[in-house]
Order: C-alpha cells, then structure tokens, then sequence
C-alpha cells in the first residue's frame, strides 16, 4: 500500500538523518549521563541520600533529555520548507506524524533506556529496582515522544520554541514521572508495582489514539 | 632549530619525518611496555595492604597521566594551529583527541576495577574520580564538535578554542585531591620532594609511564598521516604519492 | 479515493470570489479565474501585492478568508489530502532537507509521493543537471542548484496542477531555458501551470492568462 | 565614542527582542521553576531529604536554564543573515559579543536569581543558606553567560547545536556549580564561605577577560 | 585608524591569484583583476560556479585557499575590521531581523555603523518604498520587500565598496529600475560595486566589467 510505503519513507529519512548526524544521536544520551552525574558532584557522595534521590534524578533527567530533543521533530522541516511538502503529501498526515513520532521514539526514547539502566547501577540503586525501572521506561518513553510530537506540531515555527515547548510539555509529562517514581519506589520496598503498570499502559494507549491525530491537526492549524 | 621546526611544519616534509620515525616510537613502545609489564607483574613486589591488586597501578597511573598529558597536548596544538595557521598542529590534536579519549576510559575502567577490592565498590562520586569523567566528557564533547563541522580545516579551529577553554579543567583534576579531602589516593609519586614509593615500584611504574608516551607517539604519527592525507588530498604532493612517486 | 472523478476529469481549477485580509489591509478582493487544463496562468504585481499568499491558498496551505478554491467542482477544503494528490508546490523555500544528498531528496519526494523509480529519478537528476553533484549533501549545493532540486520534484511524477512561486529564483539562463521547457510540456500534456513572477516572458505555449494583483 | 554606541545599539536591540517575545522571556524562568518542582514530586515531599538535597537541586537545575537558553544567543543572527552584518560592523567584535553577553546575562541570568530564592523558601532551606546563594548565582551566573557564549559561538549554525551545546558547556560549569554548592553547604553548617567566594570571583574575572576574545575568534572561525 | 590612508585614499580593490577549493573540487583559480573607482564587476558563471562563495571572499567573511584580496594594496586580513568599514556586502541572505519593524532594523544598522541620522532613515525607508510599511514586524513583509530593505543599507550610509550576491531577487520592475539607479549613483560618486547575477542587463553607466567563472 502506497499510504504504508510512505509511513516507511518518512522513517527511513528521519534515522538516517539522524544516524548521519551521529553526534546528534549521541548527544542527548551524554547529556543525560551529564546531568544526571552533576548531582552526585552537587549533593556529594554521601551513598544513602543518592540511593534516595536516585530514582527521581534518573527519571526527572530521562524527562528532560526527552523534552530537549522534541525540538528537533518539526523545527528543521519547517525551516526549510519540506514540512508543507508533507502536509502535501498524497497520504493522511496522521499516518506520516506517526511516523515521525516512531522515528523519534527510537533515536531519542530507546537509547534512554541503557543509559538510565547504567546510572542506577552508579547510583547503586538495589537490583530489585531495575526491572521496574526498564517496565516504566519503555511504557513511558513512548508517551513522552507522542506527547511532545503534538505540542511539538503546535509551537513549530514560533520563536524560543525549546523553551516554550519545554514550558507546555513538561506538566503533561508529570502524571508519568510520579507513577513511575511510584513503580521504582515500591519495588524497592517490596511492594507490587501492577498497578503503577497498568496506569502507565493506559497513559500509552491514550496517547497512541489521540496525539496524532492531534499532531496532524496541529501542523494544519500552524501552517494554515 | 626554530627554522627545521618550521620546515617540518610543512605537511609533506612532515609525512616524510612521521614515515621514518614511527618505526622507532613503535618499536619503543613495545619493548617498553613488555619490560614494564614483566617489572609489574613479577618483579615488583605485592602491597603488603593491598596485595596483588596493587598491580593495577600499572596500568592506572600510567593511562589516568596519559589523559591528562594528552589533553595538554591537544590543547597546545590547536591553539598552535590556530594562531600560527600549522596545518601538522591541527592534524595532531584531531589525531590526539581519540587517543585521550581512550587513555580516559582506560583509566576509568582500571581504577574502578582497583576500586572494588579497595573501596568495596566500583564507583563513588569522589572529586578525583567525577573530574575524570568530565575529562572524559570533555574529550567527547570535542569529538563531537569534530564530527559536527565538516569543513576540517574550520573544525579544528573551532576545536582549538573548545580545548583552550577546557583547558582550566586539568588543574582541577589534579588538585583536587588536595582541595577536597577524598577517597581517592593523594599524590604519591608526583611529589616534588620524594616520592613516596618504594623502588621496586617506582622502576616499574615510570617504565610503563614512558611505554605509554612512546605507544601514544606513534600511534599519534599515524593517525596524523591519516588526518594530513586526507585534509591535503588536492595538493600537488599527495597526488603524487598517490600516482606512484616517492 | 471515494470520488475518482477528481484524479480522472480533466483538470480545472476555479476560484471564487476569493478574498484576502493580511492585518489591517485588505490584499486582494473577488478574485474570480477558471482555468481549464492546458492553461497557464501568471500572477503578477509589485512587492508585496499577495501573490505568495495567493499561491498558498490555492494549494489549500491557507485558507481565504472569504470565497472558494474549486478543482473539478469540488471546494477544495472539502477534498483535503486528495486535493494534495494533483498537485506540485514550490514555495519560496525549496523544501529540501540539507544534510540529505541531493538523490535522497528526490528518493524520499518520490517514496512520499507513492511511486518509486530509480529510473524517473535518474532522468529528473539529468534534467536538472545535477547527475555530478547527485551525492553530495544539499547543504553544499549553490543556491541554483538548490532551487533546480526543489524543480526536480515537479518531473519525478505526474500532478496536473503545478503551483510555483518565482521558479526562476537564482537560475541561470540554462536553468531559466530547462524550466520553461518543463512548463511547455506541461501545458501541452494538458496540465495547468500558477506562477508568481516578475519575469515579463515566462515563455508558455498554451492560453496564457494574467491575474494582476493591486 | 562611536564604539559604544554600537555595542549600546546591540544591547537594545537583544533587549528589544527579548521583550518582544515576552513569552520566550519568561520561559526559562517558568521552565527553571517547574523542573525544580518536579523534584519533590518524584522524591516525596519528605521535609529532612529536601533540605538536603534542595541546594543541589536549585543550581543544577539553575545551570540547566541557563544553557537551555544558550542556543539563541546566535542561532537566530546566523539564520538570517545578522551575524554577518555584525562581524562586517565597523566596530572590533569582541565588544558586540561582549553587548550580547551582557544582554543574555541580563535576560536569562538575573531572574535566575529572584526565583532560586523562592525556590529555596519552597525547599524549606534555613535564612543562613540565602545570602550565600545570592551571593555564588551573581558571581556564576555572569560565568555562565560568558562561557555559554564563546562556546554557542563555536557551535552555530551546526544541526542539532542545541544538544552539541549541552555537551560541550555542562563539563564546563561544573566547577562553579561545585563551589556554589559547597558554600551553601558551608553555610548552612555554620564555616566560612570566603574561600569559594574567592574561588567564584576568579572564575568570573577569568571569565571575562578571556571568553569574549574566545567567542569573538569562534565567530569569525564559524563564518569563515 | 593608524592608516587612516585607506578610508581616505580612492578606492581600489585587487585579486591577486585567487583560488578556492571546496570539497574535492576546484571553484576558481588564479582570479587576477583590478578594480578602480567607478567601476562595476559583474561576476557571471553557471549555478554553482562559484560567484557567492568569491563574494564571500571579498567581503573577508571566507579566506582564499591561496592568492590575496588587496584594498588600496592592503591586503584585507590584515585590515581587519577597517576593511569591514568600507563595504556593504548583501548576500544571499538578508541581514535583517523578522521580529523588528522595518524601521527599527534599519535604526539598528545605523548605530552599528555608526552614524545615526533620522533623516537619512527616513528618505532610505522612502527611497525603497516602504514608508507605509515602516512600523510593521518585517517577518510580515513579502520577499520583495524584505529583499529592499536589505538593499535600504546601502543608501544608509556611504561605503565606498559594494558586494551584492544576486540583489534583485524577488524584487519587481520598479524595485529592479530603483536598485539600478543607486547602482548608477554610487559608480558616477566614484564607489566601487561588484555583484553576482544572472540577469543580462544590469545597466551600469560607468566602465562595466565582467568575470565569467568555470
Ligand atoms: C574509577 C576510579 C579512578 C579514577 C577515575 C582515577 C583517576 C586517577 C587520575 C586522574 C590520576 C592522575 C592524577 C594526577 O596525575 O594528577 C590517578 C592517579 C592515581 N590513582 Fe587513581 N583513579 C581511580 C581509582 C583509583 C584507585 C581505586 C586507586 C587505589 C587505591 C588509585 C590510585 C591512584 C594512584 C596511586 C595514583 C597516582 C597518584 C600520583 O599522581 O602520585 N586510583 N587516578
Ligand atoms: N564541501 C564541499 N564539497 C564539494 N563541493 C562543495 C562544497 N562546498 C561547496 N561546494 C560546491 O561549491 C559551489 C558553491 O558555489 P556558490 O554557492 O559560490 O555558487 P554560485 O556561483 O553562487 O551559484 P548560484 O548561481 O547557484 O548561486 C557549488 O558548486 C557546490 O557544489
Ligand atoms: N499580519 C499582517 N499585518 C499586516 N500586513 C500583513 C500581515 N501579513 C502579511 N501582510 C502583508 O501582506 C503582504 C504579503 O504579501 P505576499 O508575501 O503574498 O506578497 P508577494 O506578492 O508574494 O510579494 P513578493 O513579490 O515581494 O514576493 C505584504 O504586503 C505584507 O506586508
Ligand atoms: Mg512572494
Ligand atoms: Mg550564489
């Protein structure tokens, strides 16, 4: 079908504009491990208070690191015109904005993942905390990339956008934050975390309904 | 001398020179580093508190200098390249940045290796330890600006200012384990009255420390050979060694 | 899809008592045109006079404030992506992604458009004459050779309607000589040609028509 | 003299423009206020643990503002065409760098200011800890700004230069951000601050004499 | 400032075996020319020849791979920033700010350069024809009209040398007839102007010469 073979085009083009930029693809990995080992240099390696802010630094970073990269999903196509040309496409934006959204799921979400992995082991996060923190990041980075894919669509092209957008995404962002603090948190004390899980998956269903159509809507209100 | 400086500054009298003497660093550095190593592993004796995970020193000392050393260099050779406009200057920091980079790593890796047996873990957040890895992110932070320009002769410029400025980095890697009281060991060797080692691993330990800059000096000579060919690919002698001439 | 007329009758374009309002000044008002296939038709008028923004209109980027823009019959706004379908854009901005080479552009222009070619895409390189600098990334592209990728698109695939906003920005006159060759077939295969230019000779074949602005 | 003039001209216009998007204004204000709530959300609101680690948090999060604003130091001047217009000036162009230095300080650094103090209020931090976190912000802050561009001069114009920036600026703060927080730390424990205070106020006079030259080349290398 | 010779001597702009390289590719190479007060280069060549990067090298904004560019027999890196005082360069790009009104960017220029002259503004706003637009944010300009306010810096303030890298683009008949008449006036007030363009015609009334690239 010519509707999924374009879907693929505009994937293919998104990594590989993304891998050819290797820094590009790399840096909001090593932004993260950045940020998030400033705070041992700021607290002081005292092990219990890390042990305790650990969680949160992991995933209030992985958030940011996620919120920085949202820029770069529309600014670069609409500066040089090739976002009119696919809303001009002969296919349903909708289908195209999705495609959009994996692409950057996977150069900016999955990478997360890893890293946030190797930063509990730095934190000296207990081993019981690892898995809930992988469930959580791969059920939330999703929501992350569709989240910010809409409002990226909607501050495309107005001035400061990075800050703005941070500014719009970053409330919507919270409800994932807690519950997956939540998870991490309960896990630790040998709580169940089913709840937490389910909460998030429901987060992921919604956003994978609703925020591209609402991207596509976005794109045509802003360029219209 | 300053005038046979400035003549080898001249890429193709360089690539000539860098030809003749890799052998040399190459050669050195093997014989340097299979002595040291067999003075490390046999020869030395085990700590009497730290026992046979002393000999990690070895190789720790050796890399986490080179880190340092390296970046020195890196930043000399561009701000060289940048105010005196010596394309062999600039080829040496490109070339040099990978190398610290590993240097780095190495020592990273090696020290929270000596760091398990020693502390109880691989990794405390410690000023010493934590200002490696900003070096290391330094490194990759020019690396990265490497990669992002691609005009080279205007990326090694543009990185001769990153290094310059994260030049005020290395002090504060080095001292700071005199200014935060740390885990980490103060300076035993590096000392300028006597160090406080014993022979029979200091031999053993300066061996592998000059192993490592002759290791680094050739590979830096190849990797520069690499960097010049390429930046000086239009010019009159490198077509012509690539057409068969000498 | 479910109005297959639309990409099989011949191609039309009308609009209707169109009407424009940037700010607080009024830039055009009641524009009327019926363009029927093989035509060609010119907007001009001096700087400033809303020529880009008719252009956006009529490929449904921006909407009229008052009136209508109707292809075969249809308001276009009712037609959305089908109406996409038919046509060709070439703004002010080329809509080129710079760190792609110029041959990846035209492959995922093609891909997007949903027929892929090597061969048309060979061809269209040709034409242009970008077969030698076909690998190198756009971003080292001149600003001509940038504008002849953009005009590139309009021979990688057929669309009936092209909407051009001053083609001949930075061409030289081999460019200049290429594109109005590229509109003459066009016209002649019955397709229909808007563009906004200063040029007094844009060289078309067909019925020529002017729609001059303030 | 005529060369005041232009870097008095540069001023206002930044400051022009800053005002003009009054929303891009208050962003990395409302930005820096919502990432460091975040933090009690993710962490709980466990008084003893906050007051621990608010310091910390304020500054790292004080220095993530500040370089998220960064990237419009220039990006926007080299889109179109200003940058070039500047450097052909006819004034030396450290001291137009120098006017946008100022400008970003007085944009983007000052209001860190009034709201690392109500944030600190929030953190339930005690009176002693104010005075030394209002004194560290004016001494780093202005080091923040000068750093930030010579270092957003090296890299305009690049893709993806908001993230490279990041990269290549955070290693670079550390140090201030460590001597600000050891002399809120210091504070709070009752020992004197001088020493850091001392330390900071090198950095800036260092700072000042070398970053506008450095930033100044880095243009003239970017655009050449 | 310690040669105060060059702003006051006539002016004269050398190339002396130019050469760039870009890529693997040659652009040009041993460019020699020689240009006196009054006179007009017109700098021609195919897209992609190499005439904005040349433009670039005049302007000091890019270095020769080899060769120098010499202003009253200085060569220009060393003037530095005095070059810098006696050129307007227009390239490609316009140099102007979308979030500032016309007038305000002009004002801005002015202070940069370093005279301020409300008066001066007032008839460059007029000259250009954009008085009516004068108090509106330039990012709701069309292309034509930002185009003229670029070219509004040159009648700004006198600068003996002029580099414009294609200067009527976008710009329609009475803002091409307007840029040539300035052009007309800064050669017969003895300036220097060297442009890159396509068109035929650039009507220059001194001594016009021309450098064909590639
Ligand atoms: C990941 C962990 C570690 C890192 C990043 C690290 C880093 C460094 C660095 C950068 C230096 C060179 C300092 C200078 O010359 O100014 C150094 C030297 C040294 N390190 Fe480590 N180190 C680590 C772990 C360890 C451990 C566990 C020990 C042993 C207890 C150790 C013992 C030493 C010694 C003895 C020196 C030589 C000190 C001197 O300069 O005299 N290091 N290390
Ligand atoms: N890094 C590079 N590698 C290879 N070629 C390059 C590189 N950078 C620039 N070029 C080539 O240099 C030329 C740049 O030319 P320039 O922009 O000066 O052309 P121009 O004469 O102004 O053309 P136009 O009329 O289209 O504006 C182009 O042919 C481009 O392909
Ligand atoms: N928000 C606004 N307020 C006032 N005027 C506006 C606004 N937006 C656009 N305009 C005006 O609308 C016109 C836009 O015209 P457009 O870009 O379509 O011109 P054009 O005919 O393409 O001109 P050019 O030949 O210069 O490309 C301009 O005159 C501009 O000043
Ligand atoms: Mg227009
Ligand atoms: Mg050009």
């Amino acid at each position: 079908m010519s509707a999924a073979r374009a879907c693929k085009a505009v994937l293919r083009r998104d990594l590989l504009l993304g891998l050819r930029h290797r820094a590009e693809l790399a840096n909001p990995l090593v932004f993260y491990v950045i940020v998030a080992s400033l705070f041992p240099f700021a607290v002081g390696s005292d092990t219990p208070t890390l042990a305790i802010i650990g969680p949160s630094v992991i995933w209030v970073c992985a958030l940011l690191a996620a919120t920085l990269s949202l820029d770069r999903i529309f600014h670069a196509d609409f500066d040089d015109g090739t976002l009119e040309q696919l809303i001009l496409a002969r296919q349903p934006l909708v289908l195209l904005v999705g495609a959009k959204t994996l692409a950057h799921w996977l150069l900016c979400g999955v990478p997360l993942v890893p890293a946030a992995l190797a930063l509990a082991v730095l934190y000296q996060l207990p081993a019981t905390a690892l898995w809930p923190m992988l469930s959580t990041l791969l059920l939330g980075t999703p929501v992350f990339s569709l989240t910010g894919t809409a409002l990226a669509a909607l501050t495309v092209g107005l001035s400061g956008s990075g800050v703005l957008l941070a500014l719009l995404i970053l409330p919507l962002y919270i409800p994932v934050l807690i519950f997956s603090v939540a998870a991490v948190g309960n896990a630790m004390n040998g709580l169940s975390i089913a709840g937490e899980l389910y909460f998030l998956s429901a987060l992921l269903v919604l956003a994978l309904t609703v925020m591209p159509f609402a991207a596509a809507a976005a794109l045509r209100i802003r360029l219209g | 001398m300053l005038e046979r400086l400035y003549k080898y500054a001249a890429p193709h009298q360089f690539f000539a020179l860098s030809r003749a003497l890799t052998p040399w660093f190459g050669g050195a550095a093997a014989a340097l580093l299979a002595v040291g190593l067999a003075g490390a592993l046999w020869f030395a004796p085990p700590d009497y508190q730290q026992g046979e995970s002393v000999r990690i020193i070895y190789v720790h000392v050796p890399a986490a200098w080179m880190s340092l050393f390296v970046y020195v260099v890196l930043a000399a050779a561009g701000i060289t390249g940048l105010v005196w406009n010596v394309k062999v200057a600039d080829a040496l920091a490109r070339a040099s940045a990978p190398l610290g980079a590993s240097f780095t790593l190495l020592a990273l890796a090696t020290g929270s290796l000596w760091g398990k047996p020693m502390w109880g873990t691989w990794w405390v957040w410690d000023a010493r330890l934590t200002s490696e890895l900003i070096l290391l992110f330094l490194y990759l932070g020019y690396i990265a600006l490497q990669g992002a320009i691609e005009d080279t002769r205007m990326a090694a410029r543009a990185g001769a200012v990153l290094a310059a400025i994260g030049l005020v980095n290395i002090p504060i890697i080095h001292y700071s384990v005199e200014w935060w009281s740390t885990l980490h060991q103060g300076p035993t060797i590096t000392r300028f009255d006597a160090p406080a080692i014993h022979a029979s691993m200091l031999v053993p330990l300066l061996i592998m420390a000059l192993g490592f800059k002759a290791f680094y000096a050739a590979t830096a000579l190849v990797r520069m050979r690499c960097e010049l060919l390429e930046s000086e690919c239009n010019s009159a002698w490198v077509t012509e060694l690539g057409s068969g001439g000498k | 899809m479910n109005t297959p007329s639309i990409s099989s009758a011949a191609p039309r374009l009308e609009m209707r008592a169109v009407q424009c309002i940037r700010g607080a000044s009024l830039l055009f008002d009641n524009l009327n045109c019926d363009l029927q296939s093989g035509e060609t038709l010119q907007i001009r008028g001096p700087n400033g006079s809303g020529k880009s923004t008719l252009l956006r209109i009529l490929a449904g980027l921006a909407q009229p404030d008052t009136g209508a823009v109707l292809w075969c019959g249809n308001d276009v706004r009712e037609l959305g992506p089908e109406f996409s379908a038919v046509l060709h854009y070439v703004g002010h901005h080329n809509g080129i992604k710079l760190d792609l080479t110029a041959r990846e552009n035209l492959a995922f222009c093609q891909e997007l458009l949903g027929n892929v070619d090597a061969e048309a895409l060979n061809s269209a390189l040709e034409r242009v004459g970008l077969t030698a600098s076909a690998g190198n990334r756009a971003r080292r592209l001149s600003a001509g050779q940038r504008r002849r990728l953009a005009l590139a698109r309009l021979i990688l695939c057929h669309a009936p309607l092209w909407l051009l906003d001053e083609p001949l920005t930075s061409l030289d006159n081999e460019g200049r000589a290429l594109f109005k060759e590229l509109m003459q077939r066009h016209t002649a295969a019955s397709g229909i040609v808007v563009l906004a230019t200063h040029e007094a000779d844009i060289g078309a074949n067909g019925p020529q028509r002017e729609l001059r602005l303030k």
